[in-house]
């Protein structure tokens, strides 16, 4: 008989999300070729309430294990145990809630926000334990503070000494401008660290405008493939790049299509980590098809 | 279509603008029916009747405004038909609205020239514009900086912009619609000289007035409109005022002015001292007694409107104002109206009534906490008042649940007078009582102003008709450039006195 | 040519106009139903349907208060940022355990709720008629204040409802249904019913009405202008805590992301619902049918699997106009 | 009764008073400059300030744009997703490599943009004007169409001028200085210029404000209300256009966020700038004044350090309500 798996993430709206849709897209096509009793519903939602309204209306066409990537997770848990309640399976991806367990979901899936900040922050205090560092947080929502306490953890106990943290909205605009004004405010920066590598498109170009050659290097994080690119060519301003891979939703989605159809069982967490993209290792990582 | 006489042009000389036939009806409401009329070039043709006779439609259609329902309209012999106001004007048809319609933000210049500027080019020459607009105003007996924004002017020097505007246009026939409706007796004149001029050149004018004398003084042909239909057409010669009156209402209107008896020393119960309202009126001071009617006269903007506004609270103002011997100070207009005062605005549409609202809306605005019933204004009280109201002002309306803006001019300043009067206050303030209305109506808002009074209310008449004030008034005070300048009362109530007080010069010739 | 022509068409073209106009969008709100129950059959299911409304329950109570203030000639583009301000203090004062008995924490918490609606409604009232600054741009300013207020309350991280017992004796506010019908419906409801009471029979609500259909002439009338204007915005305040009371419940928590763009949602409702924005003109009725439209386009969307997700925003962008196209041409030609 | 009586009162008031009201931003602009500059010494230095006044150029230019809409009487909230569908469109076609000059590539890009621009605005005039539906919503429906399709472009990522040759080329126009002020200062000025010229000093300009102030006297002196109004969203769309040209330098790139919340940005400096949303005025150096402001608010912001990066959105709201509160005392007190 067939089944159908419902796919809930946030609509695109940054590089990242876009990396979120691109594969969930791509896994969806393949798993529904690999299994033809197989249906797979892909819905993307702009906030949490329109996500919670969405989970609501797959849940409507009937689907039999539900995939969530939420946009923000604490106001979604309802409407997760919701389906949950009703004996679905249910896997989360990446963005977890206060209580995640078994009443929540079946399956987590995650990156490592707080690894991605301690990566980045561990990396900062090697490489220049002096450093005097501007942090481009995202928007303020959890998963930002969580990799903001990761980096804190990160250089905690080292000398890095953090000059500024300001929200950078995960846009390149606001990252742009943030960034002139961290020029002007600071005669020396060392680092930055911006979390996201779509904020730093426009901090290096604020670098680069302000002429300035006393920041030594940016860290950003997620492994859009311009970035990469920038790794793997030696880029001196980007020497690396923290992953945080936008695939995990095609992960989730493999699994959760085996637990359905092949009655695996699968359960529990799969936390992927926060790798370090470095010269050596970027060509891994690198998918010049996808849009992120 | 053609069945009352359309005589051919039997002399060669065909008429200007001819029409035949003309109906025009809103919804079910028939409001023009079978209009005939000729209009030669060369002649001031009058048109009078009643409020809501339905001559501002006539006009509105002759000039393109509305479309007609039936009928046809013929220019120099030739059928036309108006595909809108512009297409009016290039035929030189050209209506000076009773509303005004002006764009508030614009300086004067820019609305006089509007839609018509001058250009260098791709530059407009305001310059030229302005030196033409204070020109063409100056023409009209007026004095307005041409770079002022028209929101702030007064409702007359508003109406003269409108004028200078419709004359700037190359017109053939050029049609007033209650030009002098808000205009003093200097700005009355100028304009008929005006008009006078225009006819010399062999232009044709539409005049519509309420005031007779004018009409007798400045038309050559006079038609009678009367519930929608033409009653005569006659040569102006021929009508005396009086005459007019009657075939507009359809009665003898002998006496416009009630009589009063001569009422005693009353008390005071008004007493306004040094009062000033920044920019318009300085150390205003008067008494009003009760039982008196007292006029306020002056040219415009003489800051009287100004002065009664700052006294009920409208807008900030300075000084002593003694209800009863207690002093009282209004912040705001509730206050005043709860002492019992109710000011009637002049500018009715703009500040009187909610065009976009039916009859029952606007009579209770005012009043509605006595319209309330278990926290709900009562819809069925309400109806009874609008019926009582309508049969006490006479209030012609063809529907109940017609919009105040449907209304013609006359009917609208009954029910703003229904409105306060709803407020049953002691104290009335009516500014320009009569602005635009009828003959007959006048005499039934006279009669019920000077009911008032014998009521024991306390009434203060502000009007540029000085004939309206001496007919009704006990005394009348003058203002002049934001002053009270002086008091005429008894028999020195005449024209040329207040003349000589309004403009601080001696006449030489009266009007 | 004379008369005879005189009366023949009756009052009936007159109000039909007037009926029309506020027929129009349940006219709209029927056609989507329709569409709906093509684009998937499950659609028309009670199920889905009741769903839809339950949701639309938060942008349909603002969008309530909305309808007060926009005829009475402002705006308030602050309401989404004032959910989420209002819910994250509610939250908070829940999580601060001031109370130990699970039922008064609710009620309190209610009472706070409105108390803080109310008091931000003033705010912007205030603002706008005694500082005399344009509603656009003095709720947009209160609009960043709210916004930011809440982010330094979460410090950048969600506010999340943590006492289990409350959070399971709050649940049924949303969830909970009363003869199969969900609770926020009854809110809805109850909300409208009493909001067109009071635009509708009150002399408060004729007097808002007077003063957005012109200013000048409801302050000739003796009407207190500003006072009536501030009061619709205290009117907007509870219904953002009154939204706010069924929306706790829903997600359990806020974080600075809360209620985003709710504001333009709630205009929108408003305005597909037959209110003017200049104001003088107000439609209850009208705009909970509004916010029915908004939602059921997104609901319709998420069923069809036609549309690109990435054109969802698209296509409901062009339904809005189509639907107000439909509206006018309705009412024209009436 | 002779003549001479027709002296009025003299106008000595009203100039002081439109003046001021002209003048108000400045002041509010000037008090802000020297605000920055106790928060941080640095802010005064030329270089921040014209980092500032170059970053401010794509809200400012669209707003002069607004101000020709604002004043026309209508709103356009598309601004910010036209800019991202006009710069999408403008970077697919530099990247299809149709012209293989690259000079020629930007100057055909160029040409392009303005053309899109100039459709986009086209079709929301028309849908206000020939739909006759109220602006709001119309254009918060084109708002979602636009986004929309810059999303489906996108596919959600980010579109990225690829050819090297073309972005070298390309870059000065942001980047680019001419007498050591950046080259997108000069736009503004240009496009301001011109605008100011155009609404003040052209008959069309004279037609855009009758239209505002009042509609009917518009219709009355055979102004062609519609035409009118429909150009000026037209003006909206080419000043869009040009900020999109200076836009796209400065990133190479675009994706589905470019460009939010810029409508709010525009028509806060319009309003801040002293133009009034109900139309009828318009003041185009004013808005580029108010678009100034609005960046300098948050570059002071970011240079001091008193404020928790939480509460930056609430300080920004509260100094928008204060610089408008300023101007109306000032106003006032005249
Ligand atoms: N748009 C409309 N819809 C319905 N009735 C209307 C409309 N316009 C005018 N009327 C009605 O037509 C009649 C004639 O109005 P009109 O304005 O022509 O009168 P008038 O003779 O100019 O009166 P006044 O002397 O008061 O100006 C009135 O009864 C008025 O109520
Ligand atoms: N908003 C305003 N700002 C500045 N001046 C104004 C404003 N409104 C009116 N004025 C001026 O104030 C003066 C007095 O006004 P107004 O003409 O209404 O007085 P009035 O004596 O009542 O005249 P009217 O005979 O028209 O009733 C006029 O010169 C007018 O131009
Ligand atoms: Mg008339
Ligand atoms: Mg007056």
């Amino acid at each position: 008989d067939k089944k159908t798996i419902g796919v809930s993430i946030p609509a695109a709206d940054h590089g990242w999300t876009a990396g979120v849709v691109f594969h969930a897209e791509r896994v969806a096509k393949k798993l529904m070729e690999e299994h033809p009793g197989l249906n797979v519903i892909v819905k993307t939602s702009p906030d949490p309430a329109s996500q919670a309204n969405a989970v609501q209306d797959l849940e409507t066409q009937g689907i039999d294990a539900l995939v969530i990537l939420p946009s923000d997770p604490d106001p979604l848990v309802n409407a997760i145990k919701e389906v949950k309640d009703k004996g679905k399976f249910v896997a989360l991806v990446d963005r977890a809630p206060s209580s995640n367990d078994n009443s929540v979901r079946d399956l987590y899936v995650a990156g490592n926000n707080p690894a991605l900040g301690e990566v980045a922050g561990k990396y900062i205090a090697e490489k220049t334990p002096e450093a005097e560092v501007v942090i481009i947080r995202g928007l303020p929502i959890p998963i930002d503070q969580q990799r903001q306490d990761g980096f804190d953890k990160g250089i905690a106990g080292s000398k890095v000494k953090v000059l500024d943290r300001q929200f950078g909205n995960w846009n390149r605009d606001d990252a742009f401008k943030v960034m002139q004004d961290y020029l002007t405010k600071y005669p020396k920066i060392d680092v930055v660290w911006c979390q996201d590598d779509d904020m730093a498109v426009g901090v290096l170009q604020a670098i680069e405008q302000a002429k300035r050659t006393d920041i030594q290097y940016v860290v950003a994080g997620a492994g859009s493939k311009d970035m990469i690119k920038k790794v793997m060519d030696g880029d001196k301003m980007i020497p690396v790049d923290v992953l945080y891979p936008p695939a995990m939703v095609g992960t989730a989605m493999e699994l959760t299509a085996a637990a359905l159809i092949d009655q695996v069982p699968v359960s529990g967490n799969y936390i992927l980590d926060a790798t370090l993209i470095t010269p050596e290792n970027a060509k891994n990582f690198y998918f010049p098809d996808s849009p992120f | 279509m053609s069945s009352v006489s359309t005589p051919a042009p039997v002399d060669g000389v065909v008429p200007l603008l001819k029409v035949a036939g003309l109906s025009k009806s809103f919804g079910p409401v028939q409001v023009l029916k079978g209009i005939d009329l000729t209009v030669e070039a060369g002649q001031v043709h009058a048109i009078i009747g009643e409020n809501g006779a339905g001559k501002s439609t006539l006009m509105k259609i002759l000039s393109g405004h509305l479309q007609p329902t039936d009928g046809t309209t013929r220019i120099d012999g030739q059928p036309v038909v108006f595909s809108g106001p512009v297409d009016a004007e290039h035929r030189g048809i050209v209506l000076v609205h009773q509303e005004i319609l002006l764009a508030p933000d614009l300086t004067v210049a820019q609305n006089v020239y509007l839609g018509r500027e001058i250009a260098k080019g791709l530059v407009v020459d305001d310059k030229a514009m302005n030196e033409g607009a204070r020109r063409a105003i100056r023409e009209l007996g007026g004095d307005i900086d041409p770079t002022v924004t028209v929101g702030r002017l007064s409702i007359a020097q508003r109406q003269l912009v409108q004028i200078a505007r419709s004359l700037l246009v190359p017109h053939r026939l050029v049609i007033f619609d209650e030009p002098t409706a808000s205009l003093t007796p200097v700005e009355t004149e100028a304009l008929l000289k005006v008009i006078a001029d225009i006819r010399a050149r062999g232009t044709a004018v539409l005049y519509i007035s309420h005031r007779l004398p004018e009409v007798k003084h400045i038309a050559d042909k006079v038609t009678v409109l009367r519930d929608g239909r033409l009653v005569t057409t006659r040569d102006a010669s021929g009508v005396e005022p009086v005459d007019m009156a009657r075939l507009m209402v359809g009665r003898d209107v002998a006496k416009l002015y009630p009589d009063r008896a001569a009422a005693g020393v009353r008390e005071i119960v008004l007493e306004v001292e040094d009062m000033s309202v920044p920019g318009y009126a300085e150390h205003a001071s008067f008494q009003l007694r009760k039982g008196e009617i007292l006029g306020f006269a002056g040219l415009v903007g003489a800051g009287r409107t100004e002065l009664m506004e700052g006294m009920a609270g409208l807008r900030p103002a300075r000084g002593t104002v003694r209800l009863a011997g207690k002093p009282v100070s209004f912040t705001n207009v509730h206050d005043s109206m709860k002492a019992g005062i109710a000011y009637l605005s002049e500018d009715r549409k703009g500040k009187g009534l909610l065009l976009a609202k039916d009859l029952k809306v606007n009579l209770t605005l005012a009043s509605l906490g006595r319209f309330v019933r278990w926290w709900q204004v009562d819809r069925t009280l309400e109806r009874e008042a609008l019926d009582k109201a309508i049969a006490e002002f006479d209030i012609r309306t063809g529907r109940k649940d017609l919009l105040a803006g449907q209304l013609s001019g006359g009917n609208q300043q009954k029910l703003l007078l229904a409105k306060m009067m709803m407020l049953d206050p002691s104290i009335i303030i009516i500014d320009e009582p009569t602005r635009g209305i009828d003959i007959g109506t006048k005499e039934q808002i006279y009669k019920f102003i000077a009911g008032l009074a014998a009521e024991g209310r306390s009434i203060i008449v502000v009007s540029s008709e000085m004939p309206e004030l001496i007919g009704l008034c006990d005394r009348i005070l003058v203002m002049r450039t934001g002053h009270i300048v002086g008091e005429v009362a008894g028999d020195h109530m005449n024209e040329n006195e207040i003349v000589v007080l309004a403009t601080g010069v001696q006449a030489g010739e009266a009007a | 040519m004379t008369e005879t022509a005189a009366a023949t068409a009756k009052a009936r073209r007159s109000w039909k106009d007037v009926d029309l106009r506020a027929v129009a969008p349940f006219v709209a709100l029927a056609l989507l139903l329709v569409l709906g129950a093509f684009a998937n059959p499950n659609f028309i299911s009670v199920d889905n349907l009741l769903n839809v409304l339950t949701r639309s329950a938060f942008i349909a109570i603002i969008a309530v208060g909305a309808t007060f203030v926009i005829s009475a000639g402002g705006l308030d583009l602050s309401v989404g940022s004032m959910v989420a301000f209002v819910a994250s203090l509610t939250i908070l004062f829940m999580n601060s355990g001031a109370i130990s008995d699970p039922t008064m924490t609710i009620v309190a918490a209610a009472v706070l709720a409105i108390a803080i609606g109310a008091a931000c409604g003033l705010a912007n009232g205030l603002i706008t008629t005694v500082g005399r600054i344009e509603p656009f741009i003095a709720t947009l300013g209160t609009m960043g204040i709210y916004r930011g207020l809440t982010t330094w309350l979460s410090q950048g991280g969600a506010i999340t409802l943590r006492n289990p017992e409350v959070q399971s004796l709050y649940r049924p506010i949303y969830f909970g249904e009363i003869f199969g019908v969900p609770f926020p419906i009854y809110v809805i409801v109850i909300t409208a019913a009493i909001g067109a009471f009071v635009l509708y029979r009150t002399r408060y609500g004729r007097h808002v009405v007077a003063v957005g259909s012109n200013e000048d002439v409801a302050h000739y009338s003796g009407i207190p202008v500003s006072r009536v204007r501030t009061l619709t915005y205290v009117i907007q305040g509870l219904c953002v805590a009154v939204a706010c009371l069924i929306y706790i419940p829903r997600l359990g928590s806020t974080s600075a992301t809360t209620g985003l763009m709710w504001e333009l949602q709630a205009i929108t409702a408003v305005v597909v619902g037959g209110t003017a924005l200049r104001g003088g003109v107000g439609r209850i009725w009208g705009t909970v049918c509004g916010a029915f439209i908004l939602e059921i386009v997104g609901n319709i969307m998420l069923l069809s699997n036609f549309v690109s997700e990435y054109l969802l925003g698209a296509i409901q962008g062009a339904i809005i106009i189509i639907a107000m196209l439909v509206q006018r041409s309705l009412v024209r030609k009436s």
